[in-house]
């Protein structure tokens, strides 16, 4: 029965993981109609925030928060000096944000060395659940996920800031000539998708390895998860589950490579089955 | 053009004067170039941006490798052979998936790029045939039994190959096929309406340049005489992309420098600076992205002496005028008749049984406040959208129920509301691709020269609007009146029995409007084809109609000649409001 | 502005004038990073090429700071036979493609008498077929899975069975424990390295009772970690490299199978890794390595000295895949001046059997190209500490490839 | 042209465009356009469509980058500013295309301009006091341009621009919108009205131009014969 709980257990906690690493990718693919590669990135720059902040003694709460501002402030950076001319068309979209990832790389790399950094577990232990013994993190992490999803729909959708951001999304110009600065606005919410990428790299750090280019290791499941999602936010959760479920199960029974290799079937399927991307006009 | 090409043979030459060592790099860096321009011919010039190229080029690489490895030396001809049909076979049926009708442009490239992840992750797996991790190596060079070319003579070889294609895709740019290309690109509803199979042109050129490129990474192998995933995964596909993009994906030769420049770049100057040298390639890829986005090569283009970039010249000659049609046949003339034509949109009917008569030469104006349905009547007549239900037939040739490029086929020609003409081509080449669309298959557009053949109205309408002189001028600079008149004369450069004109007065000033009225009696006159036009310019329904039908709410209010519309109370009501007032 | 046609030859000049000139620059540009000054016509080159960018640097970078301490001390002592060693470096920026068109340049635009190579076995294979043109010895002096054996080809660092040989043994009397379970990414080193751990465990009386393979690039291990804890294992044997090691230490210590519950014998867990891993989870590993950094022998202690005040206390620490290439070029000068030429045959005739004394202990090269030589049990133990259990001298690699 | 007769009583100037031309991608549609209208003044743009009327709108709204010519709101030269500039200097456009956010409640399109609580709004008309959380996609062609009103009407402004907001509504709500944009006048808001039928134009407005051919042909004040003069100009 133990193994069942644990299975469980451990899909929620890839899910947790994958579904905030997708919430951001999934925010500029959604609300900004761009495919930000650049966002493993963005995640790294929070990882080592978080690492720096805690090798000068800050508690835990403080260098996530470091995490989340660095990313912030190096997206707001790349918003304003290369992202906003990208809006116009997808395909700039991927060769700038590809771009900006080289430089973020190979910047940190000339600048902070190139070695693996060592990412404390600010929850290190397991505790009882159900009978079985799993890591306080990843139960935390659980948490962490399912309030980050409340407090970001919430926003989008309760709020009237949400409201503007999803007129923006709708339709640029009716929003422009009913007083929204369009400009402004598409700003907060890149560096809101950035710093959400920081927090992730802050939540992930613990769990993996920090190194300049580990961005890469996270962005292929969360391209797939936010294709499957389709143009909707809140499918990433069911889409960031499933992914995990087939990813855990089939490495469990099957074989780890047979497992990477259904995810990508799925999105096949999915992009087969979607014909467009959210708001693109095909003919 | 020629002398450009033999500046480009030069390149292969360099192999016989320099090292053993820059030889091979020449080799290699001319086939990666070859492969950044086939990129550049999909994705600049037929507007399919896609990944797939580096799975191609893995895919020749892995079938030389692999069948030189297990059949001997001479086995790799056989894997060239493979590598050729296996990319071609997996781009043709991927090409049948993504680009047919509903392509998207996103879709596509997303799609490609999971499929590099995919067979990344199974090269470095499938230890068998792909010798896993550690790839192959030991590739025979080129040769036959025990004659091996020595490593420069590889890659004089290979460079010859690689300079040889791009000259050939140059001349496939020039040719209809390669213009066509552009025009899908550009317009492809309009190329569509015109009978141009849209589909059939991308999955084509997809599959063309796929083949290609698989050809060039069975070369490659031979002359790295090595393969292993990390060598074909996402990041060398990117790369690709980037030298693409730099040299600029609307030219051919800015791709194929751009790969050859950064690559020996890249190895020249990497080790004295090798911590900066990736961070300045991203600052200079980021700078390029933001303030040129359109690359280097099109400045290289614009510096050309403009003789080298004159598009070809299309010879255009004007048909000997037909005997009038309706004389041939005995007894009554054959009319254009409409019935019972319904069209709804889910719930709601916009069209309720219309039924139409024009006999030819005579010119119907369909008329009516917005909304009441009028171009939803020319829409479903071109096919554009599907019917309820409904029959229109010119004598005994029904329309109903065919594809848009078989009714073009068949004289039935329609001139859009907004002008979407090909402004990338000049005026005779876009004349060209209204000629030929409905006529040939896009394989004929292959070999076919450029010399066409226009009806006597379409020259007409030409000379009107002073287009016949400027045969060879870029559609994108002529004025809008002028651009309608060259959509109508490509709408009647076939031959046609019906010609639906949807507001083709639109935009244009009162002197082209009236210009436009008398060209369109005179058309009506000589060629004699039912014209049906819709219109709001009052002056030019006042000069051209025959007969008048005024449409309301999908359904027709009265039909009658102007003046007798024009004197109906129920009309007036419908087009100013609630009370109509007398007089 | 028209451009006039007389314009259009001196413009396809320049053209083809710049591409020569991109190439010109290049060959005329030493090859870098070495101390002789370039151009020396008197001087015995050799290549080094070698990972500089990316996360492979972390092996290329020492492996280029012992090669330079290596040919500064050999020019010191007089150099090789009356010849001042040059050291030329290329950068193969971790891709095999890169690393052929890098030996090429060496092999043939440099001129070099020697290749030491420390790559990945993908790397190695790319650039063999040009040294084979060339006939001089490439020297592959770091961590390998073997296999492979040519005349020209010498694989001086340890293989994963020499590695485990001895120290399984050990571990499981140590630890009084049999039951092991193996755990490796989803490629040849691992594979292999695998397969000579089954063998040894059996041989030792002990038991495999579990074997898993996960992809490169793997972050999430829990359904691994869940099958592990499954399995009665006593004992971990993990072929896990690079980034995916320290995902799955984490993730097993939070899990409660860390290394204080389940004893691990390792041997691709270098300083670099150890250090990310820190303290807590690093304790009451085992590793199986060639060399480690703080050998207390007195060959050792020289060359540690002698690396600190050439480079400083913060250069990058040197491991069992970075220490062959200074043992290495050190054997090659030696046989070259027993033999008096640097032609292949007679430096493979003079450095088979060489016995070479060096800072991981004694290495002598055998006629199938490895290396008979010492491998030390280290545990890692309280505070990050380093235990030295026990050292085994001349373990000969049980290489079935012959070279004939 | 027309001159304009007295002096308002309000400090601003209003709207005064000097030879503006305009068009898409190349195709000029307004070929070199002057109007004005003053705060408190309702003006009336008539003409059949296809004259260029929507290509104005877009152009003073700021939605389209005019080719030549010059905009001023209130003396302030806004020719190049961004539509959320002017939106600030008092300027509220009605488009009329999809005027509405169709994924939005019809609540939050209304909190778009800072309008809490549906009873205003619904004070103009009824049916939307219960349509708060309904999406305005799924209202109808003729409600989504009420509740595009409703949201002009309750969004203050010193400047309209109406392009036909009564083009597909029956007669009552006709009456309705003309008596808001009445409303709106006389507390000095300025309404540049832009119609297709002559009836509500007429009734409302206080001076007209004629559009033919994107250039503004005739202009006038509305009097007792200008119905039928103008019916005549641009009748079937």
């Amino acid at each position: 029965m133990d193994v069942v709980i644990n299975e469980v257990l451990s899909i929620l906690s890839s899910a947790a993981i994958a579904s905030v690493i997708a919430l951001g990718l999934g925010i500029t693919f959604r609300l900004m109609g761009i495919i930000n590669l650049a966002h493993g990135e963005f995640m790294m720059i929070g990882a080592y925030a978080a690492v720096y902040a805690g090798a000068i003694g800050l508690p835990w709460p403080l260098g996530l928060l470091a995490g989340v501002l660095a990313a912030a402030v190096v997206g707001a950076l790349a918003e304003v000096l290369i992202v906003r001319w990208l809006y116009s068309s997808p395909e700039l979209s991927i060769l700038g944000t590809y771009g900006l990832s080289i430089v973020l790389i190979q910047g940190v790399q000339v600048t902070l060395g190139k070695g693996y950094l060592y990412s404390s577990n600010p929850f290190p232990g397991a505790i009882e659940v159900f009978g079985v013994a799993y890591p306080i993190y990843r139960l935390v992490l659980i948490g962490a996920a399912a309030v980050l999803f409340l407090i970001i729909l919430l926003l989008l959708n309760a709020t009237p800031l949400g409201t503007k951001i999803r007129a923006v999304a709708a339709d640029g110009k009716l929003a422009e000539t009913l007083g929204i600065r369009s400009s402004r606005l598409n700003l907060v919410v890149f560096t809101a998708s950035a710093a959400l990428a920081g927090l992730a790299g802050v939540l992930v750090g613990p769990l993996g390895n920090v190194r300049p280019d580990m961005g890469a290791d996270y962005i292929f499941t969360a391209f797939v998860i936010v294709i499957i999602a389709g143009n909707s936010i809140v499918r990433l959760i069911p889409a960031a589950i499933l992914v995990s479920t087939v990813q855990n199960l089939m490495t469990f029974w099957i074989d780890p490579m047979v497992a990477k290799i259904a995810v990508l079937v799925i999105a096949l399927l999915v992009l087969q089955g979607l014909r467009r991307t959210p708001g693109e006009v095909t003919v | 053009m020629r002398r450009l090409h033999w500046l480009l043979l030069l390149l292969p030459l360099l192999c016989l004067f320099v090292s053993n060592y820059y030889s091979g790099l020449v080799g290699q860096y001319a086939i990666l170039g070859a492969t950044a321009a086939l990129l550049a011919f999909s994705w600049g010039y037929a507007g399919v941006l896609h990944f797939f190229h580096v799975v191609a080029f893995g895919l020749g690489a892995y079938s030389v490798g692999w069948f030189a490895l297990n059949l001997g030396p001479d086995g790799l001809w056989l894997g060239l052979l493979v590598a050729v049909l296996l990319t071609g076979g997996v781009a043709f049926l991927l090409g049948i998936a993504g680009l047919g009708k509903n392509y998207s442009f996103m879709t596509f490239a997303l799609v490609t790029f999971v499929v590099v992840l995919a067979l990344e992750q199974i090269a470095v797996q499938f230890t068998a045939v792909t010798g896993g991790f550690n790839g192959l190596s030991n590739i025979p060079r080129l040769g036959f039994g025990d004659w091996r070319l020595s490593g420069s003579m590889n890659a004089l070889v290979l460079a010859t190959v690689a300079v040889l294609l791009v000259i050939g895709l140059r001349w496939l740019s020039t040719t209809p096929y390669g213009v066509a290309l552009r025009a899908v690109r550009d317009a492809p509803r309009r190329m569509g309406s015109f009978g141009v199979d849209v589909p059939a042109m991308r999955i084509s050129v997809f599959v063309l340049t796929s083949a290609a490129t698989g050809l060039l990474g069975g070369l490659f192998a031979t002359q790295t005489q090595f393969v292993s995933p990390s060598d074909i995964g996402l990041a060398f596909g990117t790369s690709i992309l980037v030298w693409t993009m730099l040299g600029s994906k609307t030219t051919l030769l800015g791709p194929f420098l751009a790969a050859i420049g950064i690559n020996f770049a890249t190895t020249g100057l990497s080790e004295s600076l090798v911590d900066y040298w990736l961070l300045i390639m991203g600052v200079v890829f980021v700078v390029v992205v933001r303030f040129l986005p359109e690359g280097f090569g099109v400045w290289l283009v614009r510096i050309l002496p403009s003789r080298w970039r004159r598009a070809p010249h299309v010879e255009v000659r004007r048909a000997a005028p037909e005997a009038p049609r309706d004389a041939a046949v005995g007894g009554a003339a054959p009319e254009f008749v409409v019935e019972q034509l319904s069209v709804a949109y889910g719930s709601n009917r916009v069209l309720q049984d219309v039924g139409l008569h024009v006999s030819p030469g005579e010119v119907l104006c369909l008329i009516g406040p917005n909304g009441a349905g009028k171009s939803t009547v020319l829409n479903a007549l071109s096919a554009v959208i599907r019917v309820e239900s409904g029959r229109w037939r010119f004598g005994d040739r029904q329309f109903q129920g065919r594809s848009p490029w078989r009714i073009a086929r068949d004289g039935l020609s329609r001139k859009y509301q907004h002008p979407s003409i090909a402004t990338d081509l000049t005026v005779g080449q876009n004349l060209a691709l209204a000629v030929w669309g409905p006529r040939y298959r896009f394989r004929r557009l292959l070999w076919q020269r450029w010399e066409i053949e226009i009806e006597p109205s379409a020259w007409r309408i030409l000379e009107a609007g002073g287009l016949d002189a400027r045969l060879d001028q870029l559609a994108a600079e002529l004025s809008h009146g002028q651009r309608q008149m060259l959509e109508l004369a490509m709408a009647l450069a076939n031959p046609c029995d019906v010609l639906l004109l949807d507001e083709p007065a639109a935009g244009m000033t009162k002197v082209e409007a009236a210009t436009l009225a008398s060209l369109i009696t005179e058309i009506a006159r000589d060629a004699r084809p039912a014209v049906i036009v819709v219109e709001h310019d009052l002056e030019l329904i006042r000069t051209v109609a025959d007969r008048v039908v005024v449409l309301q709410n999908g359904g027709v209010l009265a039909e009658g000649t102007y003046a007798e519309v024009e004197a109906d109370v129920r009309v007036q009501e419908a087009y100013l409001g609630t009370e109509a007032q007398h007089g | 502005m028209q451009i006039k046609p007389r314009w259009s030859v001196p413009l396809a000049a320049a053209t083809a004038a710049a591409l020569l000139f991109g190439m010109s620059a290049c060959s005329q540009e030493p090859g870098g990073g070495s101390e002789a000054p370039s151009g020396d016509a008197g001087a015995l080159k050799i290549g080094l090429t070698v990972d500089l960018s990316g996360v492979g640097s972390m092996i290329g970078t020492p492996g280029k700071m012992v090669a330079e301490l290596a040919v500064e001390e050999i020019n010191a002592a007089g150099g090789v036979n009356g010849q001042q060693l040059e050291l030329v470096v290329a950068d193969n920026g971790g891709l095999p493609q890169n690393t052929k068109t890098a030996a090429t340049r060496l092999v043939e635009s440099d001129q070099v008498a020697a290749l030491f190579a420390p790559v990945d076995s993908a790397s190695r294979d790319a650039a063999m077929p040009t040294v084979v043109d060339a006939d001089i010895p490439f020297f592959y002096p770091t961590l390998t899975e073997g296999q492979v054996c040519a005349p020209y080809l010498f694989s001086t660092a340890n293989t994963p069975q020499q590695q485990l040989q001895e120290t399984i043994p050990v571990v499981q009397e140590l630890e009084g424990k049999t039951k092991w379970f193996l755990i490796g990414n989803d490629y040849v080193y691992p594979r292999t390295s695998l397969e000579a751990a089954r063998e040894f465990n059996e041989a030792a009386g002990g038991e495999v009772v579990g074997e898993e393979y996960v992809p490169l690039g793997t972050t999430d291990f829990q359904a691994v970690i869940s099958q592990i804890r499954s399995s009665d294992a006593e004992l971990l044997l993990p072929v896990v490299v690079g980034a995916d090691t320290v995902a799955f230490e984490k993730q097993a210590y939070d899990a409660g199978i860390g290394a204080n519950v389940l004893p691990r014998l390792t041997i691709s867990y270098d300083d670099n890794t150890m250090a990310a891993l820190g303290q807590d989870i690093a304790q009451n590993m085992y590793v199986g390595m060639g060399y480690d950094m703080d050998l207390d022998t007195p060959e050792n202690r020289a060359f540690v000295e002698a690396y600190r005040a050439k480079f400083g206390d913060s250069a990058p620490a040197v491991t069992a895949y970075s220490i062959y290439v200074y043992a290495t070029i050190k054997a090659w000068a030696d046989a070259v001046t027993t033999a008096g030429s640097t032609a292949l045959a007679d430096v493979a005739e003079a450095i088979v059997g060489q016995v070479n004394t060096t800072p991981a202990g004694e290495v002598t090269i055998l006629d199938n190209r490895y290396a008979q030589e010492s491998i030390h049990l280290i545990k890692y133990v309280e505070g990050g500490e380093k235990e030295f259990v026990q050292t085994f001298d001349n373990v000969i690699p049980a290489e079935t490839c012959s070279v004939s | 042209m027309a001159e304009l007769e007295r002096a308002t009583p309000n400090a601003g100037v209003g709207l005064e465009v000097r030879g503006l031309r305009a068009g898409y991608d190349g195709s000029e549609v307004l070929h070199g356009l002057d109007l004005t209208v003053a705060p408190g003044e309702i003006v009336a743009v008539l003409g059949r469509n296809g004259m260029g009327k929507s290509t104005l709108v877009n152009t003073l709204s700021g939605s389209i980058a005019p080719i030549a010519g010059s905009i001023h709101l209130d003396g302030v030269d806004v020719t190049t500013a961004a539509p959320s500039a002017r939106f600030r200097r008092g300027l509220r456009t009605f488009r009329q295309e999809r005027p509405v956010f169709p994924e939005l409640t019809v609540a939050q399109n209304l909190s778009m301009v800072g309008v809490k609580s549906m009873a205003k709004p619904s004070s103009y008309f009824e049916f939307l006091a219960k349509r708060g959380g309904q999406a305005a996609g799924t209202l109808s062609g003729g409600e989504q341009k009420m509740l595009a009103m409703a949201r002009m009407a309750s969004g203050g402004g010193s400047m309209w621009i109406l392009d036909e907001p009564t083009e597909g509504l029956q007669p009552s709500n006709v009456e309705r919108s003309g008596a808001i944009v009445l409303e709106a006048a006389e507390r000095g808001c300025g309404v540049l009205l832009v119609e297709q039928h002559l009836n509500i134009a007429l009734k409302v407005a206080s001076r007209w131009y004629l559009m033919e051919n994107g250039l503004l042909v005739e202009s006038g004040d509305v009097g007792p014969d200008t119905r039928r003069y103008i019916f005549g100009r641009i009748s079937v």
